[in-house]
C-alpha cells in the first residue's frame, strides 16, 4: 500500500532564505506521526506546504497517490487534508456549531445534514455543551478543540495538527492526546507538529525530526529522543560547541 | 365679515398648535413654492435666493410707489389682498429630492404655483412634476435650452436660454468684426455638468454657423481640486476669445490659475455664472478688468429706470450684495408668478396658467432690460433679450446690445 | 437538537411576513403623497441596504463603490426603454445581470485586495465609471435621460401621480432582498461567506474557496442593487450621474445597514426604518434654513449611533440573530 | 503639443504633487499611527483654510504667517477630536472598521454643517497676500509662489516627520503603542496621550497644508471634498504605514494628474489617477512602499 502523503526533494525559499530544503518524508495510513525540531527548523513551512497555503519552490507533493504540488488549500481539504492554525483562527463572530458546520458543508451541502454532522463532530471532542456559545467567548483550550472539531468536519483522510497540545495545563494536554487517539481510532492520519517532544513522544508512532530545513531523522519516538544529533540540535549548536 | 370671539380664540388655539401651517387654511395667503438648494455645495446661491424672493414678497405685500405689478397696494388685489407667503424648499441638488420636495409643496404645504431651481437637473424632476400635479412652474434662472422642449403644458421661463445667451455673444462678435476688430478663434472652457454642457453644445453649434474656429474645447471637472493642466491648453491656443463655462469655485481658480500660468487671455466672453457672482469679483477681480459676461441684468438700468437701484437696494438691506444675474431672475421670477396668480384670481393650477399664457408684460414694468415677457406655445419668452456686460472699474457696465448699451466695449481687454 | 435554531428562523419570517403585511396596508391610510414618498424611499433604501449588506456585512468585503451597480441599473433600464423601446421590466433584468457580471468581473482583480485597499478600489471605480457616463454623449451625459411620463401604466411602469405602485414595488423589492438574505443566511452560502469576513485563511483550510465565496457575494449584491436602480430610474424618471452614481450615494445605500447592524438579518430594515424619514423629515423641515442644521443633526447621529452601538441599533431591539443573542 | 507645454505640465504636475503629498502627509501619519482612515481629513483641511481666511480678513495675518498658527490651532483640534470621537471608536469591540469609518465620516458631515452655520455658504479668498498671485518665470516655465513655498513646505514636512518618527523619543514611543498599546503601558506610557498628540501632530499637518491652500484657493464649506479623495488615494498609492509613501505617493498623483490631462479630455484627468491606483494595487496589493 502506497504512503497517504509523500513530499518528494521539496525546497522552500524565501528570498535569500532557505526554509525547507530537499525534503523527502512519508505518512502512511493510520500512522500518527509527529513532525518535531527546535525554532526556526522549517516545520511550520513544511506543514503549510501539505497544506498547500503556498506552493513549494522546489520538489513535490503526493497525496492519496496523486500530485497535489499546485493544488490550492480549499482543493486539498476537498481531497481530505484537514489542519487546525497554530494561532487559532476560529470564525469569531459565529457560534461554535456555525464553525463547525463551515467544515462539515464541505461533504455535505444540504444544511440539516451538515448540522447533524457538526453536532456529532462536537460531541465527538466534547463540545456539544458549547455549542450555541460564540466562538469569541470559548476558553483558550476550547478554541483549541474547535479547530479541531471543524477540521475533522470536513472528513479528512490526514488530519494536520500545529501545535495544537502546546500551552495547555497537564489535564488539557492529556484530553488533547486522548482526543488525536480517539481520531486516530477513527482511521484518520495525523500528522502533528510539535515543538515540545515530551508531550507527543508518548502518542506518536513515528517522530520526524526537522533541523535548519532538512530531515534530521525519523524512526520511532523511543529512538529519535537519544539519538544526540536532535539532543544537540535541540540545545543548539553554541552549546554543544561550548560543552 | 363677522368673526365671533370663539373663532378667534378657536383660530390662535390652532395657529398655535400647527404653527405655520395653520396659516394655509385662511384665504387671505396665497402659498408658492421657492425650491432652492439651500444646503450642500452650492447652499451660498439658495441662501441668496431666499433674499431676492423675500424682496420681491415684500415688494408684493406691502404698497410701494414702483412701477412693477402688484407693487402699488397690498397684496394680491385680484384675491381680496390676498398676501403672498413663500414656503421654501431645499433640494440638495439632487432631482429625487427636488421631485419629492415639489410634491411636497404642491400636496401638503397647498403651493398654488412653484418657482425654482439654479441646478437644470433638478428643474427637470421639479417641472415634471409640476406637470404632473398641474400647478404652473416658473423656471426663474435655469438657462438650459433642453427644459422648455419637452413637450410641458406647465413650464414657463422668463429669461433667456443659453442658446439665447450664446446667440448674444456671437452678435457682439460679429458686430465687432464688421467694425474691424479680428475674432477668429475661439476657445471653449466648460464644465462637466449639465450647465457646462448646454453650454458648450449651443456656443459649438454657432459657432460652427457663423464661421469661428474653436482652437480649444476644454470640459473640465466641476470643483477640480486643480486647473492647471487646463489652463495650459487655454495659454497653448491662445484665442481671440476665452469662453468660459463655469460656477463660481472654478471660476475663482480658473482666474488665478491663468494669471499664475502668465496667461492673460486676448478677451474673456464668460456664459455668466461664476462670472456674475459677487464672490468671484472679491476674489480675483483685479484680474478681471474687462471681462465680458453675458447677463439677463444689469444694474445701470437703474440710470434708465430708477426703481431698479431702489428695488436693488431693499434687495441689498437683508443680503449685503447687490442683485446679480441670477438673484434678479429670481427676484422676476416671482413677480410674474404672482402676477399671474393675481390676474386669475384664483390658485386653481388651470386658471393660473392660463394667466401665465395671457402674460404680456412690456418690459419697463420689469427690472430686467427684457422687451417684455411674453411666453410662446412652449413657455419660452423670447423677448428676454440678454444683454452683455463689461466689468470695468469695480462695475458692470451693459455693453451689448445698443439699445441697452450705456458705454463703449474695451476690447481686447488685454491688448 | 437545533430546535432553537429552527424556532427562531421560523419566527424571523413570521415577523417579517406580518411586518410586510402591515406595511402593505399602510397605503390605505396613510394618504399623503409626501409620507407616501418617504415610505417608498425608505423601503427603497431597507432593500439596496440590505443587498449591500449581502457583500459588505455577510462576506466582509467593505464596498463603498455600489453607487456603481444602482447606476447601472438606473442607465440600463433608461437606455433600453429611451433608445429602444424595451420596456423597464426587462430593462431591470437585464441591469442586474450586467451589474452582476460587471462585478465578477472586477472582483477578479480586486478580491485580492484587503481592508482599506480594496476600500478605496472600490470608490475609485465607482468615480471612473461616473466619470465616464459624464462623458458618453450617447448616454446624455451630464444631460442625463429624461424618461418621458405620459400617463399611468404598468406596463411601462410609469405613473404620474400615484405613489401606490411605486410603493407595492419597493415593498416588493424590500421582501425580496430580505428573503435572499433570509435564505442564504442558512445556506452553504451564507455560512461560506461569514467563514470568509471572520477569517479567509481558516475558510480555505476548511475547503471554502474564498475567491468564489466574495464573487458569489458580489454578485448577488450587485444585482439586487441593480434591480433597485432601476426602480429608481422609473420612480424618478430622470437619471442623471451625479444623482445615481455619486460617492454619496454609496454612502447611503451603506448607511442604514451599519446604523442598523453590519451583516445581520433585521440591520438594514432598522436603519432604514428609522434613517431615512429621519434625514427626509430634517430636510424639509430644518433645511429650509439654509443654515446647515440639517446636516449638522443627521452628521451628529451618525457619529453617536456608531459609537455607542457598534453593532447596530439591532442589539437595543434585541434583533440579533437568536444564536448570539443565545450565546450572550 | 511644445516641449515646452509638456515641461511645464510636469513642472506644475510635480508642484501640485508634493502638494497633495503634504495634504496627505496627516492621513498617513495617522493611519500609520493607529490603523484608523479620518474620513473627515478633507474637512480638517476645510477648517485649515477658514482659520487662515479668518486670521487673515480680522488680524491682517498674512498666511504664511498664519501658518504655524493655525498648525497649532489644528493641533489642539486634532487631539481633541481623538479625545472626544475617535477614543471611542477605537474601542469599538465588534464591526471596529465600520465604526472608524462612520464616525469619522459623520464627523465630517457635522463639520460641513458647522461651517455653514456659522460661517455662511459664501465662497471666501484671501486676497493680496505676500505671495499670492506672484509667479516666477524660469525659461518660459512657470512657477507659482505659493505652490512653490507649498512645495517647499510638504519637503520640509515629510524630512521632519522622518527624523521625528525614526530619531526621537516621542516617536519612538509613537512607533511602539503602534505596535503594541499594551506593552507600552506596562512601560508607563499613556496610550491615549500618545494617540491624541499623535491626530494633534497629524491635524497640525493638515494645518500647514490649509494655510497654503487659502493663497490660492477658494474657501467655502465642502471644499475639502475636493481633496479627500485624492488624499485618500495619495495614501493607499504609497503604502498604508508608510509616511515615505505618501510622499512618493503625491508626487505621483500629480505626474499622473498632469500627463492624463495632456492624453485624455481634462474631464477625465482624475480617471488616470484613479486608474494608476488600481494598477498599483492589482500588481502591489500593499501600495508601492506598504507594510499594511
Amino acid at each position: 500500500m502506497t504512503a497517504l502523503l509523500e513530499t518528494r526533494g521539496v525546497w522552500q525559499r524565501f528570498g535569500g532564505l532557505v526554509a525547507n530544503s530537499d525534503v523527502s518524508i512519508s505518512v502512511g495510513r493510520g500512522e500518527i506521526v509527529g513532525l518535531i525540531g527546535p525554532n526556526g527548523a522549517g516545520k511550520s513551512t513544511l506543514f503549510n506546504l501539505i497544506a498547500g497555503v503556498l506552493p513549494p519552490t522546489q520538489g513535490s507533493i503526493l497525496f492519496d497517490g496523486e500530485d497535489v504540488t499546485k493544488l490550492p488549500a480549499a482543493e486539498r481539504c476537498q481531497r481530505g487534508v484537514g489542519r487546525t492554525f497554530q494561532v487559532v483562527k476560529s470564525f469569531e463572530t459565529m457560534t461554535v456549531i456555525d464553525n463547525v458546520i463551515v467544515g462539515a458543508l464541505i461533504r455535505n451541502t444540504k444544511m440539516r445534514i451538515a448540522r447533524q454532522k457538526a453536532y456529532e463532530v462536537l460531541e465527538f471532542c466534547g463540545l456539544a455543551a458549547r455549542a450555541d456559545k460564540l466562538a469569541a467567548d470559548l476558553v483558550p483550550s476550547e478554541k483549541r478543540r474547535l479547530e479541531v472539531a471543524r477540521a475533522l468536519a470536513t472528513e479528512p483522510k490526514l488530519l494536520l495538527l500545529d501545535e495544537v497540545l502546546t500551552g495547555l495545563t497537564p489535564v488539557e494536554a492529556q484530553t488533547g492526546v486522548e482526543l488525536v487517539r480517539k481520531v486516530r481510532a477513527t482511521g484518520v492520519t495525523v500528522l502533528m507538529v510539535e515543538h515540545v517532544m515530551e508531550i507527543v513522544m508518548p502518542l506518536v508512532d513515528r517522530a520526524i525530526v526537522l533541523n535548519l530545513g532538512k530531515v534530521l531523522v525519523e524512526g520511532k519516538p523511543t529512538e529519535v529522543v537519544r539519538n544526540p544529533e536532535v539532543i544537540s540540535a535541540y540545545l543548539g549548536d553554541r552549546h554543544a560547541v561550548g560543552a | 365679515m363677522t368673526i365671533s370671539r370663539r373663532n378667534v380664540l378657536l383660530g390662535a388655539t390652532a395657529a398655535a398648535a400647527l404653527g405655520p401651517m395653520a396659516a394655509r387654511a385662511q384665504t387671505s395667503e396665497v402659498a408658492i413654492g421657492v425650491i432652492y438648494p439651500l444646503s450642500g455645495s452650492s447652499a451660498a446661491i439658495g441662501v441668496d435666493a431666499q433674499h431676492a424672493f423675500n424682496t420681491a414678497a415684500d415688494i408684493i405685500n406691502k404698497n410701494h410707489d414702483f412701477a412693477l405689478p402688484l407693487a402699488k397696494g397690498e397684496g394680491l388685489s385680484g384675491l381680496g389682498g390676498a398676501k403672498v407667503k413663500l414656503v421654501f424648499a431645499d433640494h440638495q441638488a439632487d432631482p429625487q429630492k427636488g421631485r419629492a420636495e415639489t410634491e411636497r409643496l404642491i400636496t401638503q404645504e397647498k403651493v398654488c404655483a412653484v418657482v425654482g431651481t439654479y441646478q437644470s437637473a433638478v428643474a427637470v424632476t421639479v417641472s415634471q412634476t409640476c406637470e404632473r400635479y398641474g400647478v404652473p412652474f416658473i423656471s426663474a434662472d435655469n438657462s438650459s435650452p433642453s427644459l422648455h422642449r419637452r413637450g410641458l403644458k406647465y413650464y414657463f421661463r422668463a429669461s433667456p436660454h443659453d442658446e439665447m445667451f450664446s446667440a448674444a455673444m456671437f452678435d457682439f462678435f460679429d458686430a465687432l468684426k464688421k467694425k474691424g476688430q479680428k475674432i477668429e478663434t475661439l476657445a471653449l472652457f466648460h464644465e462637466d455638468t449639465i450647465f457646462g454642457t448646454d453650454s458648450a453644445n449651443a456656443q459649438t453649434k454657432l459657432a460652427a454657423e457663423r464661421g469661428y474656429k474653436i482652437v480649444a474645447d476644454i470640459k473640465y471637472r466641476a470643483n477640480s481640486p486643480s486647473l492647471t493642466a487646463e489652463v495650459q491648453q487655454l495659454k497653448a491656443a491662445n484665442a481671440d476669445v476665452l469662453m468660459p463655462s463655469s460656477y463660481t469655485t472654478d471660476a475663482i481658480l480658473l482666474v488665478k490659475t491663468m494669471a499664475e500660468l502668465g496667461y492673460k487671455p486676448k478677451n474673456i466672453m464668460a456664459q455668466d455664472a461664476g462670472f456674475s457672482e459677487k464672490a468671484t469679483y472679491d476674489a480675483v477681480g483685479d484680474k478681471l478688468e474687462g471681462v465680458i459676461s453675458r447677463g439677463s441684468f444689469s444694474l445701470d438700468l437703474a440710470q434708465k429706470r430708477p426703481m431698479v437701484g431702489l428695488i436693488n437696494e431693499m434687495y441689498r438691506a437683508k443680503s449685503g450684495k447687490d442683485f446679480n444675474d441670477y438673484t434678479s431672475r429670481q427676484f422676476m421670477g416671482l413677480i410674474i408668478m404672482a402676477d399671474a396668480v393675481n390676474r386669475a384670481k384664483s390658485t386653481d393650477g388651470d386658471k393660473i396658467r392660463e394667466a401665465l399664457v395671457a402674460t404680456d408684460m412690456p418690459g419697463d414694468v420689469t427690472i430686467m432690460p427684457w422687451r417684455r415677457v411674453k411666453f410662446d406655445e412652449m413657455g419660452q419668452n423670447n423677448f428676454a433679450d440678454p444683454v452683455l456686460l463689461q466689468y470695468t472699474a469695480k462695475n458692470f457696465v451693459t455693453i451689448f446690445p445698443e439699445q441697452a448699451a450705456v458705454s463703449e466695449a474695451i476690447w481686447p481687454m488685454n491688448s | 437538537m437545533d430546535t432553537h435554531f429552527a424556532q427562531r428562523r421560523r419566527r424571523d419570517l413570521i415577523v417579517a411576513a406580518c411586518l410586510a403585511a402591515v406595511a402593505a396596508l399602510v397605503p390605505l391610510f396613510v394618504k399623503d403623497v409626501y409620507v407616501q414618498n418617504i415610505m417608498v424611499l425608505t423601503l427603497m433604501y431597507a432593500a439596496l441596504s440590505q443587498s449591500w449588506n449581502i457583500l459588505s456585512g455577510y462576506c466582509g468585503q467593505i464596498s463603498l463603490g455600489h453607487a456603481l451597480y444602482f447606476g447601472l441599473g438606473a442607465y440600463t433600464t433608461a437606455l433600453l426603454f429611451t433608445k429602444f423601446g424595451v420596456l423597464p421590466w426587462f430593462g431591470m433584468l437585464a441591469g442586474g445581470a450586467i451589474s452582476a457580471v460587471i462585478a465578477m468581473a472586477l472582483g477578479y482583480p480586486c478580491f485580492r485586495l484587503r481592508g482599506h485597499y480594496f476600500v478605496i478600489a472600490t470608490i475609485v471605480i465607482a468615480e471612473i465609471a461616473l466619470l465616464l457616463i459624464q462623458n458618453w454623449d450617447w448616454a446624455g451625459a451630464a444631460l442625463g435621460i429624461d424618461i418621458p411620463v405620459r400617463g399611468d401604466s404598468w406596463l411601462k411602469f410609469q405613473f404620474a401621480r400615484s405613489k401606490l405602485p411605486y410603493f407595492y414595488f419597493a415593498l416588493a423589492l424590500a421582501c425580496i432582498a430580505w428573503l435572499v438574505t433570509w435564505w442564504l443566511e442558512d445556506s452553504k452560502w451564507g455560512y461560506w461567506w461569514r467563514a470568509v469576513k471572520d477569517n479567509p485563511d481558516a475558510a480555505e483550510s476548511l475547503g471554502v474557496v474564498v475567491f468564489y465565496s466574495k464573487m458569489g457575494a458580489a454578485a448577488v449584491s450587485a444585482f439586487l442593487v441593480a434591480v433597485g436602480g432601476s426602480f429608481y430610474a422609473q420612480f424618478v424618471s430622470y437619471i442623471d450621474p451625479e444623482s445615481v452614481m455619486g460617492f454619496q450615494f454609496s454612502l447611503l445605500m451603506a448607511l442604514p445597514a451599519v446604523l442598523g447592524g453590519i451583516g445581520t438579518l433585521w440591520g438594514p430594515v432598522l436603519g432604514a426604518v428609522i434613517l431615512i424619514p429621519l434625514t427626509e423629515l430634517t430636510r424639509s423641515f430644518v433645511g429650509g434654513s439654509g443654515r446647515g442644521v440639517d446636516l449638522i443633526v443627521y452628521g451628529a447621529l451618525i457619529v453617536a449611533i456608531s459609537l455607542a452601538l457598534p453593532k447596530g441599533l439591532v442589539s437595543v431591539f434585541g434583533m440579533l440573530s437568536g444564536r448570539k443573542e443565545a450565546a450572550r | 503639443m511644445t516641449a515646452e507645454t509638456i515641461i511645464q505640465s510636469l513642472a506644475s504636475g510635480l508642484l501640485m504633487g508634493l502638494l497633495y503629498g503634504l495634504i496627505a502627509a496627516g492621513l498617513a501619519l495617522i493611519f500609520g499611527l493607529m490603523d484608523v482612515v479620518n474620513f473627515a481629513h478633507g474637512e480638517f483641511l476645510m477648517i485649515a483654510m477658514y482659520a487662515t481666511f479668518f486670521l487673515f480678513a480680522f488680524f491682517a495675518i498674512d498666511p504664511l504667517l498664519a501658518a504655524p498658527l493655525v498648525a497649532a490651532a489644528l493641533f489642539v483640534f486634532g487631539a481633541v477630536v481623538y479625545l472626544l470621537v475617535v477614543r471611542f471608536a477605537m474601542r469599538a469591540k465588534a464591526n471596529a472598521g465600520m465604526v472608524q469609518i462612520f464616525s469619522t465620516f459623520g464627523l465630517a458631515i457635522v463639520m460641513r454643517g458647522l461651517a455653514q452655520f456659522f460661517f455662511t455658504p459664501d465662497y471666501r479668498s484671501v486676497t493680496n497676500s505676500w505671495v499670492g498671485g506672484k509667479t516666477i518665470s524660469i525659461a518660459g516655465i512657470y512657477l507659482p509662489e505659493p505652490q512653490l513655498i507649498g512645495a517647499m513646505l510638504s519637503i520640509a514636512a515629510f524630512v521632519a516627520l522622518y527624523f521625528f518618527i525614526n530619531r526621537t523619543d516621542f516617536g519612538r514611543a509613537l512607533e511602539a503603542t503602534r505596535e503594541d498599546a499594551g506593552a507600552v503601558a506596562l512601560v508607563g506610557i499613556d496610550k491615549n496621550r500618545v494617540f491624541a498628540l499623535g491626530w494633534g501632530l497629524g491635524a497640525a499637518l493638515v494645518g500647514l497644508a490649509g494655510a497654503i491652500m487659502a493663497i490660492f484657493f477658494y474657501i467655502y464649506p465642502d471644499v475639502g471634498a475636493s481633496f479627500a479623495l485624492i488624499a485618500y488615494v495619495t495614501v493607499a498609492l504609497g503604502g498604508f504605514g508608510s509616511v515615505f509613501g505618501a510622499f512618493a505617493g503625491g508626487i505621483i498623483v500629480g505626474l499622473v494628474e498632469a500627463t492624463t490631462a495632456m492624453i485624455l479630455p481634462p474631464s477625465l484627468k482624475s480617471v488616470g489617477i484613479y486608474a494608476v491606483y488600481l494598477l498599483v494595487v492589482f500588481v502591489r496589493p500593499r501600495g508601492l512602499f506598504g507594510s499594511l
